[in-house]
């Protein structure tokens, strides 16, 4: 595998930007009880979002988790439908009726964030079955957590995936905890990627915390994928700073500061700043301009948002169904 | 509108009028797929035994035992444009499917702001009365029918079956067709052609003038032997099939018992909780200051369904229950 | 029987209520025991957050993310000699769940010929009202009360919650517990001492004599606000809790509807083929001569939840939604 | 581990004749339709249950399937209760209630065949988990098929066994067909027992037609569960010698008559008959002796069960629920 360009680096830095931005302001925002809802907060495992996103094309397909907005970004989601969404607007991603757990845009290739936990593995393995049928070489993607792989709709899904040698990658972020319950007691395995095998596809594992490292694993698992072998399951792992939702700190002591604050000394954004200013392909000045550039943005979406009407209740039975019949 | 007697029909089975449809939309439409287990060979119910001679594989799919992730499968390739069929062997089994079901594929739409088309078709089938017993026999369609976003359908007979089905193939929201395995034998007129039964549309299976029967499924068809025992004692009943039970068309059938002044429910799922109550909650709603009687409702008793024939005949309600409700409310005073 | 205000009370809360009946079982009955996902901490809702400290890990044990295997641990457990206590998060999960639950729990006793003895009682949060839309706010109570062998209660205070708990723990039958999440901070008078509330049981809320109000869960305290309201305008609304959905207190909701000649049932869940509807059907069948009018429901419109506030809000049933449908009802002449 | 003693083989023996004799009797007197009920056949695959069950006590636990009635009478079930349940009458094993799919007898600790496939692998495991928190060393077993590995169940029962290792034993019938589906084209694997490594316990392939390599398995399973080592995956490669319902033969084509006959060839009742009889365990007398008395008892059972009540439609609403409260 060839050494990224520069130009894929700071692609791949730009999305991770752009996610912790983001998270950090709405996260905030949310907090301060402006908007109706709660985020479940995906700093620190964004190089996962935008070491897969940065391989596909806008047909392929993803499905997310309650974990989402750092998917629906790295896929090309922008921040206004996002705001608007979560402040619960009638001009949102969703027209306000679906919310942070269920952030989509369909003609992103955003088949939903979803708050099922393993809801939504066969459906983008469905995605892949229907690329396949229809003769597209568009993938899927599902992004899961580690939790999740102790669904039957993983297993199900996985096994379905390998058996018809669907155009899927199944990527793994095991933060090693769902909730506040960590791996080792909800599975008896250290490896998740090691359950490929009982499916018949390969199982890769990843540094979750490097976007490169996941860039690369991601384009051989896409390459494979459009190339009609069949799946790969992509464990990468990662670390969520906050607590399962919010930002407001751990209610509750599961995990340990010294834990905490060894994954964050290896921050995937940090890292990768610091190699692209080494390599003298980012200047300090242009990293900060973008991320000021990046928090406007971001601060206009809001305000955007804010100013957007509520969906008339009148809204509230529409879109149930499709009324047109082919 | 023309009616079924002026065009090309034959006797056909239910079976084979399910078969036709598909078939048909198959043909038609080279997005629409079947996937289930064991269909590629026809299926248990032998339903499927054409399709895979004349679609080949990649359209007829065998899939694993695994019914959440057929399930899932059929909503994430309706999502991106396919039109699936996905075949649930027994209506029993939708217990392990609902998740994908009820809050994917029903709520997709809805949660993606209007954004997605989910033309997806669920096929199985329901019905007890073969000793099979608890976990191969039960009715569970008013589970289904109190999700929104879904639609349910089931087919009385074989001109039911082909238009239902085709109906459900060719629309863009998800639709359950809840079949009756006991019913796949039962014969009728059906057109060679194509045609589609709309969806949220009752019909009056027969008109009579002293109670109406409301009666789902495979109760269409014991209504009418019950109405023949009826007739000879005086007692004229009319007959609705609602076809589709969600939506419910309550005009119809509050129409009918605006005229009849009595009403009762016949379905096969058990009383307490089924759909019957909604159907009896709603015309009583609609009809109340023509009513001489309660709505009144039959459905299986409280048990998990018998293994033994003897307790099964007892569990399965049939025309001789429902003569027996019917003479009881025909002669109820207010 | 002693009443409620003859024993030593406190004012807790909807979540202390469901903790310390819990609490008080495991301390009785070593068999019991609490699973479920995060149940260690407390799980999402806080409920459980004691619970750890004074059972320990052998007792509380945290479930991986397997609905299915969960319910299935529990069947198993159950039929084996303990009495174990399963958590399903969220309501709208019980579709992952749902096959153990109906086809092994509630069929097993009777499939085995009545040898086993289940003694699962799952407790489950629904409820919409706080923006966390359409896969984390549903109330799908009537799809469990339509499956024979089960038992459904739905608490709707802290008196209630503590009663039904315990009732349902000590049951020898799978019983579902519906709580209702954004009730947990309802305070009122629980007795320190441990009480069952026999399953089975309507229970008069407030004496009326113009309209029955039948109000489940949370919609106890909705009826109870309109009927302040009404109680101003003149209208002397009685409400029923039926606490136990499954088997329902038929007797007790006709005998109201006997004295007030009207009926009214209120559910949060969506109100086609809601349990209202099995309500209103069975009494409108017992009541019938004495009624003035139909028996009305209100429930959710048949949309998936809204995320957005101004969305739900109209969702929701509530208070002005009773009011102003007692009005009509009230106002209506025969 | 020792070779098992004359005793050991003639005990499995006789379970697994006591199997196929029930089978091809009741096999005919349901295909005759003097039975209201079709049966799945477990002829060819009598080796799995004889050698499991050999090794478990009265208060060990199984879970069965739909092709069950060889678990029940491996693990100790009687013709007359049999008999009379699938005649459907009053004094069956199930009352009448349950019929083929359901037979029981939880005092055996039978804990039902199934008609979920899939469905009582996490009942054993409930099983378990119960067993272990009382502090009784009794041991859960769960059978099941190829095709019920690719149930959700399967992979959450597993997940949560070996999590806790729970004493419990997971018999996979790996007879390659679920209905007339091969194993190929439901799965992506050759091997079962690979899905154990992705659980995190061990995964054994066993040959499912010899009974001696069954029970031996199966005794070092048991032995790691009731020492609180933790379940074991046993993966038994069988065969089913008739069509997936009935006796008929096959409605369909779906698999070779060479493939059949080459697995009948390994007959594990003939194999393990031959070995006694070569070992002077057993006399060509004894065994037809065995066979006839076997027979006798049978058709006693069968006319038992004929002559038996119907269960009183009053019994429909029995059994239900449970009166009295603990
Ligand atoms: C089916 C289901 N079960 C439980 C939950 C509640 N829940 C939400 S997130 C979560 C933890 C998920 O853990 P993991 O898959 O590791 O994802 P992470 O939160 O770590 O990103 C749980 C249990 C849910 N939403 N859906
Ligand atoms: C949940 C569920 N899905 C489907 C079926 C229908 N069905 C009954 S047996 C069977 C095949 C099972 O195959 P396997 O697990 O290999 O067991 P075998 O029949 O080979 O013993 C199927 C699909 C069922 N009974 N339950
Ligand atoms: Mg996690
Ligand atoms: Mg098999």
């Amino acid at each position: 595998m060839p050494d990224p360009s520069a130009e894929v680096l700071l692609d791949l830095y730009r999305r991770m930007v752009r996610i912790r931005l983001f998270e950090e302001v709405g996260g905030r925002v949310a907090e301060d009880g402006r908007m109706p809802t709660v985020l479940h907060l995906y700093i620190g495992q964004e190089a996962v979002a935008a070491g897969v996103c940065a391989n596909l094309r806008p047909d392929d397909q993803i499905t997310s988790t309650h974990r989402g907005h750092g998917h629906f970004i790295a896929k090309g989601g922008q921040y206004r439908p996002m705001f608007s969404e979560l402040f619960g607007r009638a001009n949102g991603a969703c027209k306000g009726k679906g919310g942070s757990m269920h952030i989509s845009d369909i003609d992103l290739g955003i088949l939903g964030a979803n708050g099922i936990v393993g809801g939504g593995i066969p459906i983008a393995v469905g995605a892949a079955f229907s690329n396949k049928y229809r003769g597209s070489d568009a993938v899927s993607v599902s992004f899961f957590g580690d939790g999740a792989t102790n669904e039957g709709s993983f297993h199900e899904a996985a096994n379905m995936a390998a058996l018809w040698k669907l155009p899927c990658v199944l990527v793994c972020e095991n933060n090693f905890y769902g909730e506040w319950t960590p791996q080792h007691l909800h599975q008896a395995i250290e490896y998740i990627a090691d359950r490929a095998a009982g499916y018949g596809m390969p199982g890769v594992v990843v540094d979750g915390m490097d976007a490169v490292a996941v860039w690369s694993a991601t384009q051989e698992a896409v390459r494979r994928a459009r190339a009609g072998e069949g799946p790969t399951l992509l464990e990468c792992r990662t670390y969520r700073y906050f607590d399962h939702v919010g930002m407001k700190g751990l209610r509750i002591a599961y995990r340990s500061q010294e834990e905490v604050d060894s994954w964050k000394a290896r921050d995937p954004i940090q890292a990768l700043e610091a190699r692209l200013v080494e390599a003298g392909a980012l200047s300090a000045e242009e990293a900060a301009a973008f991320k000021a550039e990046t928090l406007a943005e971001i601060d206009e979406a809001i305000a955007f948002a804010e100013a957007s009407p509520f969906p008339d209740p009148a809204e509230l039975l529409t879109d149930v169904y499709t009324e047109a019949t082919s | 509108m023309t009616t079924i007697t002026e065009i090309q029909t034959r006797e056909i089975s239910y079976l084979s009028a399910i078969s036709e449809a598909i078939t048909q939309c198959m043909r038609e439409d080279d997005d629409v797929f079947l996937v289930g287990e064991d269909v590629r060979l026809g299926s248990v119910f032998h339903v499927y035994n054409d399709l895979l001679a004349e679609f080949g594989e990649r359209r007829i799919v065998d899939s694993p035992i695994s019914e959440a992730g057929l399930m899932g499968l059929g909503v994430g390739a309706a999502a991106t444009g396919t039109r699936p069929v996905v075949d649930i062997m027994f209506m029993d089994f939708m217990g392990i499917a609902l998740d994908q079901l009820v809050n994917q594929a029903a709520k997709m739409k809805y949660m993606f702001g209007g954004k997605a088309r989910l033309p997806l078709t669920v096929m199985t089938m329901a019905g007890a009365g073969g000793s099979i017993a608890a976990q191969h026999s039960q009715s569970l369609e008013a589970w289904l029918c109190h999700v929104p976003g879904l639609k349910v359908v089931m087919p009385s007979g074989p001109y039911e079956a082909k238009g239902l089905v085709r109906s459900a193939i060719r629309e863009d929201n998800p639709v359950v067709v809840v079949c009756n395995k006991w019913s796949l034998g039962i014969m009728g007129p059906v057109p060679e052609a194509s045609y589609d039964i709309p969806l949220g549309q009752a019909h009056v299976v027969r008109e009579g003038s002293d109670v109406s029967v409301v009666a789902l499924g495979r109760m269409v068809h014991e209504a009418m032997a019950a109405a023949t025992i009826l007739a000879a004692e005086g007692i004229d009943i009319e007959i609705l099939d609602p076809r589709t039970l969600s939506p419910l068309d309550v005009e119809t059938l509050a129409t009918s018992v605006r005229k009849t002044g009595r009403g009762l429910v016949v379905h096969e799922a058990v009383r307490f909780g089924g759909i019957g109550g909604e159907i009896a909650a709603a015309i009583q709603e609609e009809a109340f200051d023509w009513l001489e009687a309660p709505i009144m409702r039959i459905g299986a008793p409280f048990s998990p369904v018998p293994f033994s024939p003897s307790l099964e005949k007892a569990y399965v309600p049939n025309a001789d229950t429902i003569v027996q409700t019917v003479r009881h409310l025909h002669a109820r005073r207010v």
